[in-house]
């Protein structure tokens, strides 16, 4: 999304230019043209709640994939944490988020601390362009911002599953969902400093995933490794995961959302000019995907001689993540071509975090995080007014922030209450240690054999 | 009477129940199991990382016949069974005390 | 959704007004603000049709989330029965159903007997307002009421899973969405006595969810428990689901199609005012599902030291469920604190319907049944229009009438066909029994051991 | 889709006479009731974008619903194939497909070759209407496009399941989808030659179902069936699928999909007159499903003692695939009937294919392929614009093309890199041989026993 | 001490292991199992082709025993599992050298 | 020859099988089996009911070898599956008569 301030103004101004374009048409005779104000509220404020409830999907897609990539005794958490998080993040950017991250923010750092609360006044009153004035309705903005949190908070239970305590993970989404998240985002969305510096993110590769991505390598560092996954001798033993079609239902699923998470994040479309917009970011979206899915088939199937279907689920949303920095700029070969890197940084990353012993179960921090850098630092390719030392500057200085806030939060949680599991719970699984209850009771499955 | 436990690879499963019928092999007990021998796993790739399988799909199957039959039973298996390729499987026999058939209380070989 | 007769006048009124202050604008200079009667038309067309979509996609949702929760040896069946309990009620409502619901009801008990056909005519002839035109296509309107009926029809299915008949369940839904479900909705939607009263009951907490309901509640008494799941002792023998993931996306999915559900009852999007209220709805609703699941899963913390899956997702239908009644006006605070509620009141719900050896495979009676009384209570808190009295009476009146005639057609079903398999057959499971396919032939399961 | 050369045109004229109607509106007084050129051009663009979504998520509709039916040893490979060829038709598309197809076919019998790019400089200059101006985005036009070429690659792949390479697999699905599929799709919505003649095929039952059904038939023939599917004797050994609350999610994916892949087809939805059409072929598309299912679970019941579920899947989509060819002209009952026999035509043809010996894994050949001629020969009863021997041309013409192309391709890929595995990785399973990934890995499965 | 091999209809499961225990059975090792025998599988029908099911689902359940209690042991299983149905399945019992208790060494019958 | 069965806790599994090769223990048959025995299962919630789990997940193998080697081969698992908490497992030994290696039709100990 791009910086919500900044845009209300264009919204405004933009208006006028219809409306004036409006008066000479019905003077000159072809007959209006113009979209009349309000019938551009009602397409801004349905393109949020349609994007928006595309998005809010996503919590699905990432709950199946990383339920899809553990082992059975950890389904039945990695389900509940999936729908712990949403449910959380929901609560929190309500209570908090919301305003901290757009409230005032005023070019400086954060924004308010306090309830948000809708208000739409001016349209209900008939007013729907001027100063201050919102083009579409207040709770179809806050119902699209929200799922965007969501997304971040899910980035990170993928990486850290099979052995976090479940209240231990819940904690550390409440503040990140709560107050990391809409601090960062306030700097740029919510018109804050770095926006002022010009730095390009319009979607959120930087803002939304590797916000997660980082959120998620602090974490797996602090956590550790699971149980016996890398040998002393530096081998590394697979936990391959328990059921493979559902991490590429979750896939699909996160590729439908993105039409929303890219193409909502035009923000407006109430005219043409919005509306061709955002058609064209669901192009070089689906485009970059499949970038990503065909580098993956082929780099896996020159390398290991076979082709690895995790990885080429992990080379769409690659693709996806890759695009999402600068959906709206690139034409459609480069917009292929940005995908398809995003596939292949997939793909050489996933072995190189073991090599590094950091325990990522479900490639999160390749393809959210490195590709998110990606993605950020291709934007100049075909946006003229992004440059490469400000794209630079915001992945370094949210990178930072992000590392050091989550390291202090994890580090607290875990002196406090604890974060990993014990290792007879993390040898019986996460479902019946804290659960009390299996995935799949009636599927005999067991990793001894 | 004695108890046949023959460990064979998966695929033959059909061909070595069609095999013993004709003997008088009325009924069998199989079950799923892995084998470990000198049969090695290929190596597998997961997410870049390669791993051995130690462990191969088997089927176990348990056959209680009176000694008459099991020299012929176990031949029968054996050719059966058999590709050639390293895997094939075992065939083990040993004595069985008592049969019971649950549903008639009979015992002995007419139990079997 | 509000009556539709008042529904349209208000329409029709709304566009007079909107027209006069376009003319105004025009002459008055700023250009046009108000949106044309037939772009009206088309928002409030579309807003049918992808709300409505969403409706449908619940289908999948409860069919996932059933599917999830019985044994491997009776979900070929769940997924049979939902699929047929859909095609049945699409069939029924437009043979009987609609007209018996909306045809000239007239603050009467039911419509008119007859097939439902389509009639655009007025807007075909340029006239999108004025006296009995409807400011929407009438199939788009037909499509979002189908998708509800088939709502409460799966709401049954889940309950009696496991124990019975293929064909006594079709039959059942036969008359549930032929001729029970259109006669109550007659009173309120199609602008009958009830409506006549002011019971308010904005997106069916009681004339979808308490009906389904109250029909499954007959039919788990009428049918029994399933075999075994009571001892003697009064000791209950759980019988897990099997497939936790299913069941979560399945209630993913129902989140998701909730944006439909309540979002679409307000049934048009023609005006800011409109689109207004549904922005507000979704959040009210997203907020009542987080509500839910974070009371099931700290309640469940508290009570049994572990944390139940099952219950966290039966916690967010619960939420859902209980806004539905009104998610027009509460504050978000509120919403949240009524979902909360819901998701309580399954937690404490469930055990108690196995006292009384009420056995309820999926929790369908706590969620929709007794959420849908809770929602429907609630909306006076935040809906002065409402009264206690009156919401009391509407769900007494119409839990009356379900109660009576559902015990009446599972009777008679239970007298000429029967309703209940074998023993035998329920051993087996009726995917051997009934459909001779197992839904899961190479993973090796058995409740046995 | 009809013709989009001749949509323009109607188009084009359609906004003139709106917009004259609105000038006389604004001068009489009761002010515009006319839709604005710029809100059609956004109407018209975000029902492609909408409905296009909805059509790219029938990808996963396809994915589920053969990762259900095929055996565990194969399912990774199913999964794999399916991401696998919808990130190939995107990018043939691109690359050839869409010019091929579109530009320039001018009453001929195919496009032009060269990349494609969207050009939307009128609409940015104000110009909505005009000779040769479109009225919608061309990323939107080129988005809705793209999804129906990836269902014609889906329907092979579930068909040739469980026995052909994945190499060979995706060559194929390249040509498919950049050569063979463009080419006869210019001859009717290129408005290519078949358009001229009068040839009536609304949503694609030929042009996309019965494409990939031909091409599906010509593959199954020419890889042969699975190893030990028929006996000597003549027997049918069946391989049951191994998951079919996959299957029958992904049947529900595909029916909430197909509202898009009929409802969009009307290509405009600027208008109450066109608004209206989308209503209403929404409700001819789903009961036609409806009617589906109820046929085939009868006709199982009736024949076989037993209700096949995967063969009330196939009812649906048999259904689904009746109606597409004309959902536009049909009454509901029409459509029930049209849908119904669709249903009985899968029961039908199912077990006579296995007479042939010809293997097909998912019933792909009855459903898109049968049903897509019997759709397509439906259309006159209700079109009176549809003429039989017109229609059985297009089917013949059609036909013809697909088979000689495809069996041409199939032929050359196995000459060159062979289609078929060895008979031991058949035996080992795909995934093992193929990917070295099994779908469940701790799901002990086995055909064996 | 005797190995007692019991093959019995997966629902009978619960109410032997029940029976067995008032007999001093303190514990036994069970394993699902396909069973071949007299009792044939329904003809099954998927997708309009008929074929038969050969093997049915059985639980195996395997029973270490000092000598004395075999008789009992081997008739409470024949009773309780017993339906009168053809596929009851059947009781084996050979003779065991030795066991061993993992977790403290003991050996022989303080083992079992 | 003799067949040694041993039932022990899952996670042991290929420590055990390590220790065994250096033995000169070449091949075993594994399976998932439950257990029930003197180690109770915990008891489990499922929706508010409470509910004991009875039988624990255990894999037992199963290993035929020659005479020699089975007091050092008990020896060796009963250590190595150890860890001193109830349900460890048992390890049972019965007499072999015959064994055939199906691939070779070698019979005897070298069938082993
Ligand atoms: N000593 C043994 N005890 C029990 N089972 C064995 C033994 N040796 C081999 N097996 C079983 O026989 C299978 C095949 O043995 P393997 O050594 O791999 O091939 P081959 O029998 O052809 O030499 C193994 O997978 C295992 O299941
Ligand atoms: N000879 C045998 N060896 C091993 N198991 C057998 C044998 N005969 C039968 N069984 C097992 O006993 C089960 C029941 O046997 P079956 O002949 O079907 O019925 P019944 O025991 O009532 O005659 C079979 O399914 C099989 O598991
Ligand atoms: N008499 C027996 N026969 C067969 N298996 C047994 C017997 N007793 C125990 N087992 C197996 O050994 C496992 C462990 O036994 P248990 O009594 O629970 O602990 P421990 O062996 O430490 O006393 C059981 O789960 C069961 O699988």
């Amino acid at each position: 999304m791009k910086n919500m301030f900044h845009k209300c103004m264009k919204a405004a101004g933009r208006v006028r230019i219809l409306a004036a374009a409006a008066v000479l048409l019905l003077l000159s005779g072809p007959a209006m043209a113009a979209v009349p104000d309000e019938s551009q509220f009602i397409f801004n404020t349905f393109s949020f709640l349609v994007h928006g409830f595309l998005v809010m999907w996503m919590a699905a897609g990432f709950a199946m994939l990383e339920a899809g990539l553990v082992r059975t005794k950890n389904t039945t958490m990695q389900c509940l944490k999936n729908v712990g998080l949403f449910s959380i993040a929901t609560i929190m950017y309500y209570v908090i988020g919301y305003n901290l991250m757009y409230n005032g923010v005023d070019k400086g750092f954060m924004g308010t601390i306090g309830l948000w609360g809708h208000d739409d006044s001016a349209a209900l009153g008939g007013k729907f362009a001027g100063e201050g004035v919102t083009a579409y309705a207040a709770s179809s903005d806050f119902f699209f911002q929200l799922v965007f949190v969501a997304t971040a908070a899910s980035i990170v239970s993928g990486t850290v599953a099979e052995r976090i305590k479940l209240w231990g993970f819940l904690i550390f989404v409440v503040v990140l969902t709560g107050v990391i998240y809409p601090i960062q985002g306030a700097w740029q969305w919510g018109g804050g400093w770095l926006a002022e510096k010009g730095f390009a993110d319009f979607a959120g590769s930087t803002l939304v995933h590797s916000v997660g991505g980082w959120a998620a390598l602090t974490g797996a560092i602090i956590l550790g490794a699971r149980k016996g996954k890398y040998g002393a001798d530096g081998s590394v033993r697979p936990m391959p995961g328990a059921n493979l079609p559902l991490a590429t239902l979750g896939t699909f699923i996160l590729w439908l959302g993105w039409f929303g998470f890219n193409g909502g994040s035009q923000l407006t479309m109430g005219s043409a000019k919005d509306v061709i917009a955002i058609a064209n970011i669901y192009i070089t979206t689906n485009i970059a995907a499949a970038g990503g899915v065909v580098a993956a088939i082929v780099l896996t199937q020159i390398i290991y001689k076979k082709v690895d279907l995790t990885m080429a689920l992990n080379g769409a949303l690659a693709g996806l993540v890759s695009i999402t920095a600068g959906p709206d700029s690139p034409s459609l070969g480069l917009a292929l071509i940005i995908g398809a890197i995003g596939g292949v940084i997939v793909v050489v990353v996933v072995p190189l975090l073991d090599k590094f012993k950091i325990d990522d179960v479900v490639g999160a921090i390749p393809v959210h995080l490195c590709d998110g850098i990606w993605g950020t630092m291709a934007v100049p390719l075909s946006n003229g007014d992004a440059k490469f030392a400000t794209q630079a500057l915001g992945v370094a200085a949210i990178g930072g922030f992000v590392i050091v806030t989550s390291a202090i939060v994890w580090m607290v949680i875990k002196a406090v209450i604890g974060i990993r599991v014990s290792s007879e719970a993390e040898e019986m699984g996460l479902d019946m240690a804290e659960c009390g209850m299996e995935a799949y009771p009636e599927f005999r499955g067991s990793q001894s054999i | 009477m004695k108890l046949i436990m023959a460990v064979i690879k998966p695929f033959k499963l059909e061909e070595v129940r069609e095999a013993l019928t004709p003997l008088g092999v009325e009924g069998m007990t199989v079950s799923e199991v892995k084998g470990f021998g000198r049969q090695k796993g290929q190596a597998e790739i997961y997410r870049g990382a390669e791993y051995m399988v130690n462990f191969l799909p088997k089927v176990k199957l348990e056959i209680a016949v009176k000694d008459e039959l099991v020299p012929q039973i176990v031949e029968t298996i054996q050719k059966t069974a058999q590709t050639g390729k390293i895997g094939d499987g075992k065939v083990f026999v040993s004595q069985l005390e008592e049969a019971v058939r649950i549903r008639t209380g009979e015992s002995g070989q007419d139990a079997l």
